[in-house]
């Protein structure tokens, strides 16, 4: 059960640690519940809990960003017989205003034979990929893998530039030419 | 409020202030740098195993039975030395080592390092040598066993093992082709430094012992790094059978380090200062004869010069009355 | 708004994360309704405010709207020395500044090429339709002249910066006001007093040009887009720049990017931007 | 080379222990390292220290006077009466690990900002005229504390105008962080206060030809120097380390990293605040910001006095070994 | 030069501008301060408005009277190469404040001099400890500020603070607090300051001069004082996160002047709460 109550701002109090536990869009300090997001504040009441969740949902949403376990839609912008190179746009169905970088390492890319992943035979750039974070990576990009049947390539175009349709799970066939490609395809939800 | 202000001294503090201008003695003088004590101030002639200091672009030897080793090169069928610092020799191979350098390690040296980087499969590791040092991922010792392999899910937690700015003791294993040292803590004694606080001194004072972890008697643990880092901290009683695997990463200082622990451990990272400042040879013995030596005075003096000097000093004159 | 989706495959996303991934196909779908995601015709434009003197701190200022796209101009009188070539000349140097506070498409550090060309064309304009006879700028022939430093800085980028921007240099340029000053020996004094109609004096401006903006966006169908925004303007191939004074005289056409177009459809943007400019003649005045 | 990071351990044992007030080099909260200064090294300068702290920090801070244009605002016609100081702070990118490259960029401009800030009027453009020294206002006073306010500095810029309108002195003071050991900004204005007493400049003298032209001779006695006016007014730093719930004086490098908010406060010998700064990303309470403020000036003024009086048996040795025909003796980078 | 913008006269400088000898300017006087009829301890009223930047991810506008200010809130997103350090745990706030050229009495130049490089440096000092950078690990959120018009250089820097946080809050990005920021201004105020302008302390006799603080000084007001503070400080925490002096003050008066901003930033707190709320209301009736 959840009620909305009153819209609040980041730092107002919202009540007791021991009455309530913090939910997101808030913090506990020192013995108090507070704001941390512009938003309504929400009381929710689930079975079992001791006590009521309270939470903020945002107003002004914060921009998505990857975390770890968070699926992703990116774009391949190179690949190298390593990892392919992708650019982060939509996290967990959310837009992201600005790109974040991420690879899918060679080893990333199908739960099986994973010696015998060829990137290029996977992935090509321009390719829009479904992928999930597995780690927030090194300085620069967040590590990704598609060894997961629902993961990997869900939109491409040919070399001849026509719209590629899956036709197993590691090819696809362009609506143009008919041509076959190799990619690592995911499974159509 | 109280404030020393200073006017600062020419190196050597005790009337040796002149020296520079007398350059009679030059010899005697940078002798002075490497442990007035531990070695007779002697003649020129290092086959006698006394001291022979040199400076770039002098010659050694022109006796052409020698083999050039470091830091030397031969003009003229003349061995001449290319960096400032003391002439060692074993059998017919003269190498010279510098006074002021980095680390420069060997195999099987106990190094205290600070991990600078994290990268895929490995760490990168500052040992105050002229590039980082690497520990593999698969140099470590990981949790749950010392048999466990090394796994994928391994390579995207390696922060949970070690993350920048950690501190490491570990050995030196093998040189990488571009002269990288590359690290191991396969053995329980390496491992996370917790529980008390990093000194600095110069690579060249650590004397090479058999053992580089020291439990003083005082109750304070020292690792004696060959790099010239040199971790102290409170004594944690050691049974290598009894470690939890789990426990070697853990940042968590334990809980009881009282007040008496911090000024004992304060009190003999000074100690080692005041030897570095001296330019004494740094080992458990040593340290312990200046701890004595220090502890004539209050804790907070010991960051004097002054002070420093005369604790040195104190420790050097036992070091000879041990000699005999 | 929010009733497209993917239909291209079996996955589906909001409209949000489709247009993130495939904005062209996204406007596509769109403009062949005849319509544009706001909610604008294709020849719709956004609605544009303009407010004077907002800076105080500026000879002369103004604020233009259009649409989500927010630009400041200030104009600040120097004095400078004039050229060899034109001794009783003054100076109008416009400069657009797209920080990157208005859009994330921006960099810090030296103007963006986008920004030099903006102002770059804003020059041209000024000087090619000589907009102000700069002797109104000479205080000593051959020794000092008032240099206006008009800098635009956009608050807000939603595209077609280009009408914005210009319509805010004229709107301040019309809004300056410059202190009577006194030359001796080589200093140039005003008076600190408060400003009159007699220690004071404003420019006279030969003509107001305007700029009317189109984005090209496909080829084929020479789809015109009018007052493009900033997402419009990444999924365009080009676009047409009309620029007219208010005698509906001609003062440039400016096309850039890619795509072409017939000398109809030219023909029919300056048709066009007949009837914007004298609109937004209106808000000047 | 150090590397600007540290351990969560490390991290741990500096927080628990300044609580319990033992510091990793057995210092308590409030003690300060030794420092040592020696002044007039560099010979071609109007005035420079050598300042040291025990533990790695070293600068060298030069006073150079030339003669420039006064700097008149347009707007309001001030500073046509006044000299200038001019700051500029350089860490050399050798001292530490984050300093190389363009790293030392941020620090170089923070730190001349802020030497500039305490050192020049800043925007107290209250009009201080020469007159003030000698007002019998100013004498009455109880604190007897200066009553030009051209700004925290204390020294009087007036002074060093030399054609109202046209001429002055231009004080450049340029610091050079040679070496990082923690407490870079305190060392520097005892650096600075310290090159300032050492510096001389030769006396003007103003000559009139009638028509409102003036000119100026330049006298080069070496024995007619003068010393800055006001010298003695100017301002020191004490900086302080929120750790924890406790602050600390003079942080090592180890202790800076642990600091989360730092708070510089400079005093001068009256006590009065000439500049509060904070920095780092923490924050505090504003009744620990009080409190910091107050233990700051105490130590503050403790600390001009120590330091003056190094200044000055330094002064007086030297003037000594002259007086016997003999150069004072100064270690300058031979020192250890 | 500069070949990437168009190029003006070069040695361009401001006229000089001269006071009629009987035109007297402002100066400080007792309960009169330059701009409406404030009292020492009033700030000017504040117009502060959210999500006047549509392509930023939060934005503000701020108004106080002739100061005005507008920043935009990016982020957080991946850092650009030239940001790029080491990995880190936590994210970055990186602000950047700008003067814009018309802002101040002297025309700025389009490059970042030192002082608004230092004063982003105080902007991201001040903020930073409100923002749960922990939240987001190696991204950096980045917010731009630029000053249209500079009225008090100490207030511009408060109310540059003020508004850089509420964009932060309509940006959506998780926070400890708001941040309200204030300035002061140490004025010696002349006791019976009738005709002459007595801005020196020794001139008046001693007595006849009073210390005051006077709160968000403008520009004029600005030119008389003996040194300002400007106060930044989480009213919901009690926790001051940023403070900056300059100029010389006893202790007490410091004291007091800190006590003075921060009853400035609660009343100045109440407007950003309300300004935040409004853009709630405003979200539900578009």
């Amino acid at each position: 059960m959840t009620s909305v109550m009153s819209a609040v701002v980041p730092g107002q109090r919202l009540g007791h640690v021991q009455e309530y536990i913090a939910g997101p869009g808030t913090y506990s300090h020192q013995d108090f519940l507070y704001a941390s997001v512009v938003g309504l504040k929400q009381v929710t009441t689930a079975d079992g809990d001791e006590r009521p969740t309270l939470s903020v949902a945002r107003e002004n949403t914060q921009t998505a960003i990857p975390e770890i376990d968070a699926i992703v839609t990116c774009k391949v912008v190179r690949v190298n017989p390593k990892f392919a190179s992708v650019n982060i746009m939509v996290v967990d169905g959310k837009p992201c205003t600005d790109n974040f970088q991420g690879i899918i390492r060679s080893q990333d890319v199908r739960a099986t034979e994973k010696d015998k992943v060829k990137i290029y035979n996977s992935f090509r750039p321009g390719d829009i990929v479904r992928a999930q974070v597995i780690s927030l990576g090194d300085a620069r990009s967040y590590y990704l893998s598609t060894a997961l049947n629902e993961l990997g390539v869900i939109y491409g175009t040919s070399i001849a530039g026509g719209t590629l349709v899956p036709i197993s799970w590691q090819e696809m066939q362009c609506t143009k030419t008919k041509v076959i490609e190799p990619r690592k395809c995911a499974k159509p939800m | 409020m109280q404030v020393s202000f200073l006017s600062p001294t020419a190196r050597g503090a005790d009337g040796r202030a002149s020296s520079r201008k007398d350059d009679q003695d030059m010899d005697l003088d940078f002798s002075d740098l490497l442990g007035q004590h531990q070695t007779p101030k002697g003649s020129k002639d290092f086959k006698d195993g006394s001291i022979h200091v040199v400076t770039p672009g002098e010659t050694i030897t022109s006796d052409t039975q020698f083999m050039r080793g470091h830091g030397t090169y031969v003009e003229q069928e003349k061995l001449v030395s290319s960096v400032a610092g003391v002439v060692e020799r074993v059998n017919k191979l003269i190498s010279v080592k510098a006074l002021n350098t980095r680390y420069s390690g060997e195999i099987g040296d106990v190094v205290v390092g600070r991990i600078t980087e994290v990268t895929q499969k490995r760490w990168k590791v500052d040992v105050n040598g002229r590039q980082d040092a690497i520990l593999m991922l698969s140099s470590i010792n990981l949790p749950g066993g010392v048999q466990r392999r090394k796994q994928e899910s391994d390579e995207l937690q390696m922060r949970t093992f070690f993350m920048e700015g950690d501190l490491v003791v570990a050995e030196l294993q093998a040189f990488f082709h571009d002269g990288a040292y590359s690290l191991h803590t396969r053995s329980l004694k390496y491992g996370k430094l917790r529980n008390g606080s990093f000194i600095s001194v110069a690579p060249a004072l650590v004397q090479r012992c058999k053992s580089h972890f020291h439990s003083l008697s005082m109750g304070v643990d020292v690792i004696l790094g060959l790099n010239g880092y040199i971790w102290v901290s409170a004594y944690v009683p050691q049974n290598l059978d009894e470690i939890d695997t789990e426990q070697v990463y853990s940042n968590k200082n334990k809980e009881d380090i009282s007040a008496e622990d911090r000024e004992r451990i304060a009190r003999v990272s000074n100690c080692i200062l005041a030897l570095a400042q001296e330019l004494m040879f740094i080992n458990d013995t040593v340290i312990t004869f200046a701890y004595e030596a220090s502890l004539q005075y209050p804790l907070k003096d010991l960051i004097k010069q002054e002070v420093k000097a005369a604790i040195a000093n104190e420790a050097a004159a036992s070091v000879d009355n041990l000699r005999g | 708004m929010t009733s497209v989706a993917a239909t291209s495959s079996t996955f589906t996303f909001s409209a949000a994360a489709f247009q993130r991934l495939h904005p062209a196909e996204y406007f596509r779908k769109f403009v062949s309704q005849g319509v544009r995601p706001d909610g604008r015709l294709l020849s719709g434009f956004r609605p544009t405010t303009v407010h004077k003197s907002v800076v105080s701190t500026a000879n002369g200022s103004s604020m233009v709207r259009v649409g989500g796209t927010t630009v400041v101009c200030g104009i600040k009188a120097e004095v400078a020395e004039p050229t060899l070539e034109a001794q009783d000349k003054g100076y109008i140097v416009p400069n657009v500044e797209l920080s990157p506070m208005c859009s994330s498409a921006f960099k810090a550090g030296p103007p963006s090429e986008q920004a030099q060309v903006v102002s770059d064309a804003i020059d041209r304009i000024l000087k090619d339709s000589d907009v102000v006879d700069l002797e109104q700028l000479c205080i000593e022939k051959g020794r000092a002249v008032w240099a206006l430093w008009a800098d635009v800085v956009c608050i807000s980028y939603d595209g077609n910066i280009l009408d914005a921007a210009l319509l805010a240099v004229m709107t301040a340029l019309t809004n300056v006001r410059l202190r009577k000053p006194t030359y001796d020996e080589g200093v140039v004094t005003v008076s600190g007093e408060a400003l009159t109609e007699e220690n004071s004096f404003s420019l006279t401006l030969t003509r107001t040009p305007l700029s009317t903006t189109f984005a090209i966006f496909d080829t084929p169908n020479n789809t015109l887009l009018a007052d493009p925004n900033s997402a419009e303007e990444n999924v365009s191939l080009g676009r047409i720049t009309v620029t007219l004074d208010e005698k509906n005289q001609l003062c440039g056409v400016h096309k850039v990017g890619s795509g072409s177009c017939s000398p109809a459809l030219i023909k029919s943007c300056i048709e066009r931007a007949k009837e914007r400019t004298q609109e937004l003649r209106s808000l000047l005045a | 080379m150090p590397t600007n990071l540290i351990s969560p351990a490390e991290r741990d044992y500096i927080l628990k222990g300044v609580e319990a007030n033992v510091r990793a080099d057995g210092r308590q909260r409030g003690d300060y390292r030794e420092v040592s200064i020696e002044t007039g090294i560099i010979s071609q300068t109007s005035g420079s220290a050598r300042v040291k702290i025990a533990g790695g920090t070293d600068m060298l801070v030069s006073v150079r006077a030339e003669i420039g244009p006064v700097l008149v605002d347009s707007e309001t016609g001030d500073g046509a009466d006044k000299g200038q100081i001019i700051c500029s702070v350089e860490c050399v990118p050798s001292a530490s690990q984050g300093w190389e490259g363009r790293g030392a960029d941020d620090v170089n401009n923070e730190l001349s900002q802020i030497m500039a800030r305490i050192l020049s009027s800043g925007n107290a453009m209250v009009d201080s005229t020469s007159t003030d020294a000698s007002s019998p206002s100013a004498t009455s006073k109880p604190s007897s504390t200066p009553s030009s306010k051209g700004g925290a500095a204390g020294i009087d810029l007036s002074k060093l105008c030399i054609i109202p309108g046209r001429l002055c002195w231009i004080l450049y003071i340029d610091a050079l962080i040679l070496d990082y050991g923690g407490n870079i900004i305190d060392a520097l204005l005892m650096g600075t206060r310290a090159a300032i007493f050492d510096t001389q400049i030769p006396k003007t003298q103003l000559q009139e030809f009638g028509d409102g032209q003036f000119d100026f001779e330049l006298q080069d006695d070496t024995e007619d120097m003068v010393t800055i006016e006001g010298r003695e007014n100017m301002p020191i730093c004490v900086t302080l380390n929120k750790i924890g719930a406790r602050y600390i004086v003079d942080a090592s490098p180890l202790e800076e990293l642990v600091t989360e908010a730092r708070l510089t406060i400079a005093v001068n010998k009256y006590g009065q605040v000439c500049g509060l700064q904070k920095s780092q990303e923490g924050c505090m309470e504003p009744s620990l910001l009080l409190e910091m403020i107050q233990s700051g000036k105490t130590m503050g003024q403790a600390l001009i006095k120590q330091l003056d009086a190094k200044i000055e048996a330094e002064a007086a040795t030297d003037l000594s070994m002259r007086m016997q025909g003999k150069p004072p003796q100064k270690y300058g980078f031979f020192a250890q | 030069m500069d070949r990437k913008r168009v190029a003006g006269p070069e040695n361009a400088v401001a006229p000089l501008v001269e006071y009629p000898k009987d035109q007297l300017r402002w100066a400080p006087q007792q309960e009169h301060r330059h701009s409406s009829k404030r009292q020492p301890e009033d700030i000017r009223p504040i117009y502060l408005k959210t999500g006047l930047i549509n392509q930023a991810n939060g934005s503000a506008y701020i108004e106080l009277e002739r100061t005005k200010i507008a920043c935009g809130v990016y982020g957080p997103r991946q850092k650009k190469a030239s940001q790029l350090s080491s990995f880190s745990g936590k994210g970055t706030l990186n602000c950047e404040f700008k003067f814009a050229t018309f802002s101040c009495q002297k025309r700025r130049h389009h490059i970042r001099d030192a002082q608004e490089r230092e004063l982003s440096q105080v902007l991201s000092q001040a903020l930073a400890p409100a923002v749960r950078l922990e939240l987001f690990p190696k991204s950096v959120v980045d917010v731009y500020v630029t000053v249209l018009e500079n009225d008090g250089l100490a207030a511009c820097l408060a109310a540059a603070i003020t508004c850089a946080s509420v964009a932060l809050a309509h940006a959506g990005i998780e926070m400890l607090d708001l941040v309200a920021a204030c300035s002061g201004s140490y004025m010696t105020v002349p006791r019976n300051a009738l005709g002459q302008p007595q801005t020196d302390a020794t001139t008046t006799a001693a007595g006849a001069s009073r210390d005051e603080i006077w709160m968000d000084a403008d520009l004029e007001e600005e030119k008389h004082e003996d040194g300002s503070i400007v106060l930044a400080y989480m009213p919901s925490l009690n926790q001051v996160t940023h403070v900056l002096q300059n100029g010389r003050a006893e202790g007490a008066v410091i004291s007091q002047s800190v006590e003075s901003c921060i009853e400035a930033c609660n009343k100045i707190y109440a407007v950003m709460q309300h300004s935040l709320l409004e853009s709630i209301t405003n979200g539900k009736t578009q």
